[in-house]
């Protein structure tokens, strides 16, 4: 099965790409974009049919390899 | 032979390119990409780097500054556009060229001399060039060409496809792809082919002392067809 | 919230510091003060452990401009050239967080020198990992490499040269030290020293946010189990951000608007504002409203400590504001007048109309603590006596291969390959040898530079290994045929407070100062960092020195790979076949024990100087200085270079081949002479009386010795070049 | 309010990053597996209290700048 994760950077990290992403749109007209943060976003196709099982396994990846927790966050959708 | 280079925040290739183009004896200018317009040019060169430090994705945020909607009308009247390297991930996202750059296939910046083989020659840039190999050196993180299938047909159909990466004697198999490149393409041209976008960088290459001489072949034959 | 012991402690000041603090001030201070205090009290910023020892290093020289004690160190490189230069280390941040830490190394170091008016030429690296066996390394490589890369590259400074070690004394904590290179105009160098009063104070570059908050403490802590606690100080780089902060300052120094500029780097406004004002025996008095905040409701306390990177604060000459401010918007970046020069000699902080911290600058600065730390001596370890039995069933090819191919000698360009080292059109010697060389943009000069540690030795012996440094350093340069100036030094050990350590740190300072001083090789920078310590255990004693050469002319420098067949190959400096320390002792005999090589100073000196005059005389085709696995090591990567074999010869008078091919002796270098040169050489070596042998000679193919070795260098360049890859890849 | 959007590579379109992710989370010891792809995650704020008329606005911003069409698609969340 397919399990969907979001990785962000933790609140009051720095995003550089954020960052620069909102300048451009308020350049580009969208003068109402307050702010821009960037993510991660992984599909992890697990071979693995329990919903929970899988996502106990993603979880675990998360914590290893997707994300590092010294400055982000994770979120299995 | 006037020449402009444009710079975008976090160009870093604009000096070495005002450098090589000023040795082969062009007048070269340096333009602010906030400005709108840029000078009677007879070249126009979006140089490599890493403008707005590659956020989002390499290209995107410098296809939307002010000066590229003068570039754009410049090429689409035959004026002469070189992008190299983060330059032609410009053009790219600009759609002045076909197709994206992405990641390297080993998610590795590379940098190191690779040879290209010229796959056309009947264009300003390469016409006239003695040979048909150039060592040229490559320094990046996303050069790996990419673009849907009607667009290779129309690249491959309209011999728009600059230069391909190969061996030393020409072979141009998937061994001596550094990136992953689809077909092996360094570079390739719009349908004029008066807009060439690369991803080595030949001037990085033009004196002995250097990575090599080829880069000084390439801007030679390059001011002796616009003279 | 009342300020109590308990609460400085957990700043990292200790009680009796604590009570100093309470006694100058004659009071307690406030929490924002206590911040103050605990910053530039810190290892990091004071120098605590250090200062009474790093006085000894050798910093004087006729080309010294700039010596320790300012953002880097300059030197004279003829005309109206200068080169400032530094390394710092950024290891417990790239445990944590390899890519980031990694990263804002590289943008900490470069900001050092760009502060002083320099536009960066070059960057080097100095990275010590665990063993490859490790479970963590790969991944710390990787990121921390990937960390060097992402901001080098991007800034567009090219990274020339480096050195790659691997022990398991650095499995819990791995060393990241970044060096740069910066070219200035002599009469337009800028420096921190504020002056005058009421001069406008800006900030300048990106918000401030809470990241970073007490990482200069941090960097001074030791690791323990609740590491994940102390995560959260790691910071982002903003490469690009540091590049439009590199354009902006340039071209605000074109003229004289700025009286003084420092980047902020460890403990951010709060050292870099404080140095400021102690430089010039100011006071400094500022407005935290007015300092641009990435977050909401930072309070001073938090605004004081963040360590935020690409910041840089500057003291304007009166008037200049409306320029200043122009050029920083130009490139996109914050920039505010947040305060102003005062003669009061104290830092004043106004936060929300009232004053928040209110200390004498030299209580801070000046009166930091001073530790004359305990310290033991050691002892040279006993010679040992390698039996001849133990050579009988070795043959050479095998630990010629053996050797090639270990983690240490083995080849890393899997590493440099992945830093843009081409960039700025100038490298004419990439990494790969002895040292890096950039032309000095737009001239007949060139730049070389260069980074050595010696661990191992530093270990068995810190007196014999903090010399041994410095030498490998001034060889390397002598070898790319330039002429060594100075150098800077990074200083990576482990716990002060313990005696070993700080015995250690004590001797190598005493080994790089006199092999400095010897070889007229001033220290003009560098950097402490102690508390390299996880659970008990401390990496082995490990000082970086990066060293930096002239070429007058560029056209002469010299590269190590064999040019053409029949030169004639010659050992200078005398071989005795000292093994113990050696990487043929540690990986054919699994021995570990014994003394470094010994350093001979009048020998480096003498055998150096003869290497270069040959060079200057342009007798020389190539040459490699011999380092780490003997003679036989540095002749088969000058083969693997220049895609040459070699026929060597019989030794005269020689006992064992082993201790002849695969000792480490000190002092020593391969080169390259032409037959009908040789003459010439010779009567140079002989004057000088510089022990020389000519081993053997270039040839189209294979390393051979009589009938006891032949190998093809396809085969060397295999186990040269696989190991590193290999490991990657698995 | 903020708008969430997730930007993809289209199917057939290489993804570099998520295979060598895929091949190390199977170093690791996740041998189940299968695929990894990569994609951006942004939560953009805008100043606009009516949730149709934000998304309307950020579909545009992924048209004009967030997502390459050639190569990507985008779902607002
Ligand atoms: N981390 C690194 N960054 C850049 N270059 C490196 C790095 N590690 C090693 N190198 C390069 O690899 C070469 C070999 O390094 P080293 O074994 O220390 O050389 P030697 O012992 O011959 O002085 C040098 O040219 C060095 O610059
Ligand atoms: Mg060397």
């Amino acid at each position: 099965m397919k399990v969907k994760v979001v990785v962000t950077l933790k609140e009051g990290v720095l995003d550089p790409q954020g960052k620069a992403i909102q300048q451009t749109l308020v350049g580009l007209g969208f003068s109402n974009v307050d702010s821009v943060r960037q993510g991660k976003y992984f599909e992890i196709d697990v071979n693995e049919s329990d919903e929970k099982k899988a996502k106990i396994k993603v979880e675990e990846m998360c914590k290893k390899l997707l994300a590092n927790l010294v400055i982000e966050n994770f979120n299995i959708l | 032979m006037k020449s402009s280079v444009i710079i975008f925040p976090g160009s870093n290739c604009d000096r070495d390119m005002d450098v090589a183009l000023k040795k082969f004896g062009f007048k070269n200018q340096m333009i602010w990409h906030n400005d709108l317009d840029f000078p009677k040019s007879d070249l126009v060169v979006l140089p490599g780097g890493f403008s707005y430090g590659d956020y989002l994705r390499c290209g995107s945020i410098a296809g939307k500054s002010k000066i590229i909607n003068s570039v754009i009308k410049y090429a689409e009247s035959g004026g002469l556009v070189l992008g190299i390297c983060n330059g032609f991930q410009i053009l790219t996202e600009t759609g002045i060229l076909p197709g994206i750059l992405q990641q390297n296939k080993d998610i590795e910046f590379i940098c190191k001399n690779v040879h290209v083989k010229i796959n056309d020659k009947s264009n300003k840039y390469f016409k006239n060039i003695k040979k048909d190999i150039l060592e040229l050196h490559i320094a990046h993180n996303e050069g790996n060409y990419f673009c849907s299938n009607d667009d290779l047909k129309s690249l491959e159909d309209n011999s728009q496809i600059a230069i391909k990466y190969c061996n030393s004697k020409g072979d141009c198999n998937y061994n001596f792809n550094p990136n992953g490149a689809l077909k092996n393409i360094a570079g390739i041209f719009n349908k004029g082919k008066n807009v060439l976008g690369m991803m080595p960088h030949p001037e990085r290459m033009i004196d002995k002392y250097l990575s090599g001489e080829d880069g000084s072949l390439f801007f030679e034959n390059l001011i002796g067809n616009l003279k | 919230m009342e300020v109590n012991e308990k609460i400085a402690i957990d700043h990292g000041l200790s009680k009796d510091e604590f009570a100093k603090i309470c006694k100058l001030l004659k009071r307690l201070p406030n929490i924002t003060e206590l911040a103050l205090f605990s910053a530039m009290w810190n290892e990091h910023c004071s120098y605590k452990s250090s200062r009474k020892h790093l006085k000894n290093l050798h910093t004087k020289g006729k080309k010294v401009i700039q010596g320790p004690g300012e953002n880097a160190g300059i030197i004279d490189i003829g005309d109206d050239d200068a080169i400032v230069f530094k390394i710092e280390s950024h290891n417990h941040p790239s445990f944590i967080e390899p890519y980031q830490g990694a990263a804002t190394g590289v943008g900490g170091i470069m900001r050092d020198v760009f502060t002083m008016g320099a536009r960066p030429i070059a960057n080097l690296n100095s990275i010590h990992f665990g063993s490859p066996q490790n479970k963590k390394t790969k991944n710390l490589l990787r990121g921390v490499v990937k960390g060097i890369g992402g901001y080098g590259n991007c800034i567009g400074v090219p990274t020339i040269a480096g050195q790659t070690c691997f022990d398991e004394s650095y499995n819990g904590n791995i060393l990241v030290n970044a060096m740069t290179l910066g070219l200035v105009n002599k009469k337009k160098i800028f420096y921190s020293k504020a002056a005058g009063i009421n001069k406008p104070v800006i900030y300048v570059g990106s918000k401030t946010g809470r990241d970073g908050i007490h990482g200069a403490s941090m960097a001074s802590a030791i690791f323990d189990d609740k590491i994940e606690e102390k995560k959260p100080t790691v910071q982002v780089g903003d490469p690009f951000t540091e590049k439009l902060l590199l354009e902006a300052c340039l071209e605000l120094m074109t003229d004289n608007s700025i009286i003084a500029i420092q980047d902020m780097g460890a403990a951010g406004l709060t050292s870099s504002s404080i140095e400021m004002a102690s430089k010039g025996k100011l006071g400094i008095e500022i407005n935290l409203n007015k300092v641009p905040c990435r977050e909401e409701k930072m309070t001073p306390y938090e605004i004081m400590l963040s360590e935020s990177q690409e910041r840089m604060l500057i003291v304007l000459e009166n008037g200049k504001e409306t320029k200043a401010k122009k050029i920083f918007e130009k490139w996109n970046l914050d920039f505010s007048v947040i305060g102003k020069t005062t003669n009061s000699k104290k830092i004043e902080l106004y936060f929300d109309n009232s004053k928040v911290a209110d200390v004498p600058i030299d209580l801070l600065a000046e009166n930091a603590p001073m530790y004359e730390r305990k310290w033991k001596k050691n002892k040279l370890p006993q010679k040992i006596k390698f039996k001849k039995e133990n050579f009988k069933s070795l043959k050479i090819s095998d630990c010629l291969k053996k050797i090639i191919s270990t983690p240490n000698i083995s080849n890393k360009q899997w590493i440099w390959r992945q830093y843009d080292h081409t960039v700025m059109g100038d490298t004419i010697q990439k990494p790969g040898g002895d040292a890096g060389v950039v032309r000095v943009h737009g001239t007949n000069k060139a730049v070389a530079a260069s980074v050595d540690s010696s661990a191992l030795y530093c270990y068995a012996h810190p007196l014999t290994g903090g010399k041994q440094v410095v030498c490998e350093s001034w060889r390397n340069l002598i070898s790319v045929g330039s002429d060594p100036i100075a150098i800077t030094n990074c200083l990576n050990f482990g716990n002060p407070e313990k005696e070993k350590n700080m015995g250690e740190f004590v001797e190598c300072v005493q080994g790089i100062s006199e092999a400095s001083k010897y070889l007229n090789f001033p220290v003009v920078s560098g950097n402490v960092s102690f508390y390299n310590e996880t659970k008990d255990k401390g990496i082995k004693p490990t000082p970086s020195i990066g060293g930096v050469g002239l070429i007058k002319n560029y056209k002469h420098m010299i590269t190590m790979d064999f040019k053409n067949k029949n030169n004639i190959i010659l050992v200078i400096g005398k071989t005795e076949g000292h093994l113990a320390q050696s990487v043929f002792a540690r990986e054919i005999l699994s021995e570990k024990k014994g003394p470094p090589p010994e350093i001979n100073l009048f020998n480096e000196k003498n055998n150096g100087e003869s290497v270069s005059k040959i060079i200057s005389e342009s007798l020389v085709e190539s040459c490699h200085d011999v380092s780490l696995g003997g003679i036989l090591i540095a002749i088969s990567k000058m083969c693997i270079m220049g895609k040459k074999g070699a026929k060597l010869n019989n030794i005269k008078g020689l006992t064992n081949k082993f201790d002849y091919f695969f000792g480490e002796d000190q002092g020593r270098y391969i080169v390259e002479v032409q037959k009908e040169n040789l003459n010439k050489v010779n009567k140079i070596l002989d004057e000088n009386s510089v022990h020389y042998e000519e081993i053997g000679e270039v040839t189209e193919e294979n390393l051979t010795y009589n009938d006891e070795l032949k190998i093809s260098i396809e085969v060397l360049n295999d186990a040269y070049t696989k190991w590193l890859p290999n490991y990657m890849d698995n």
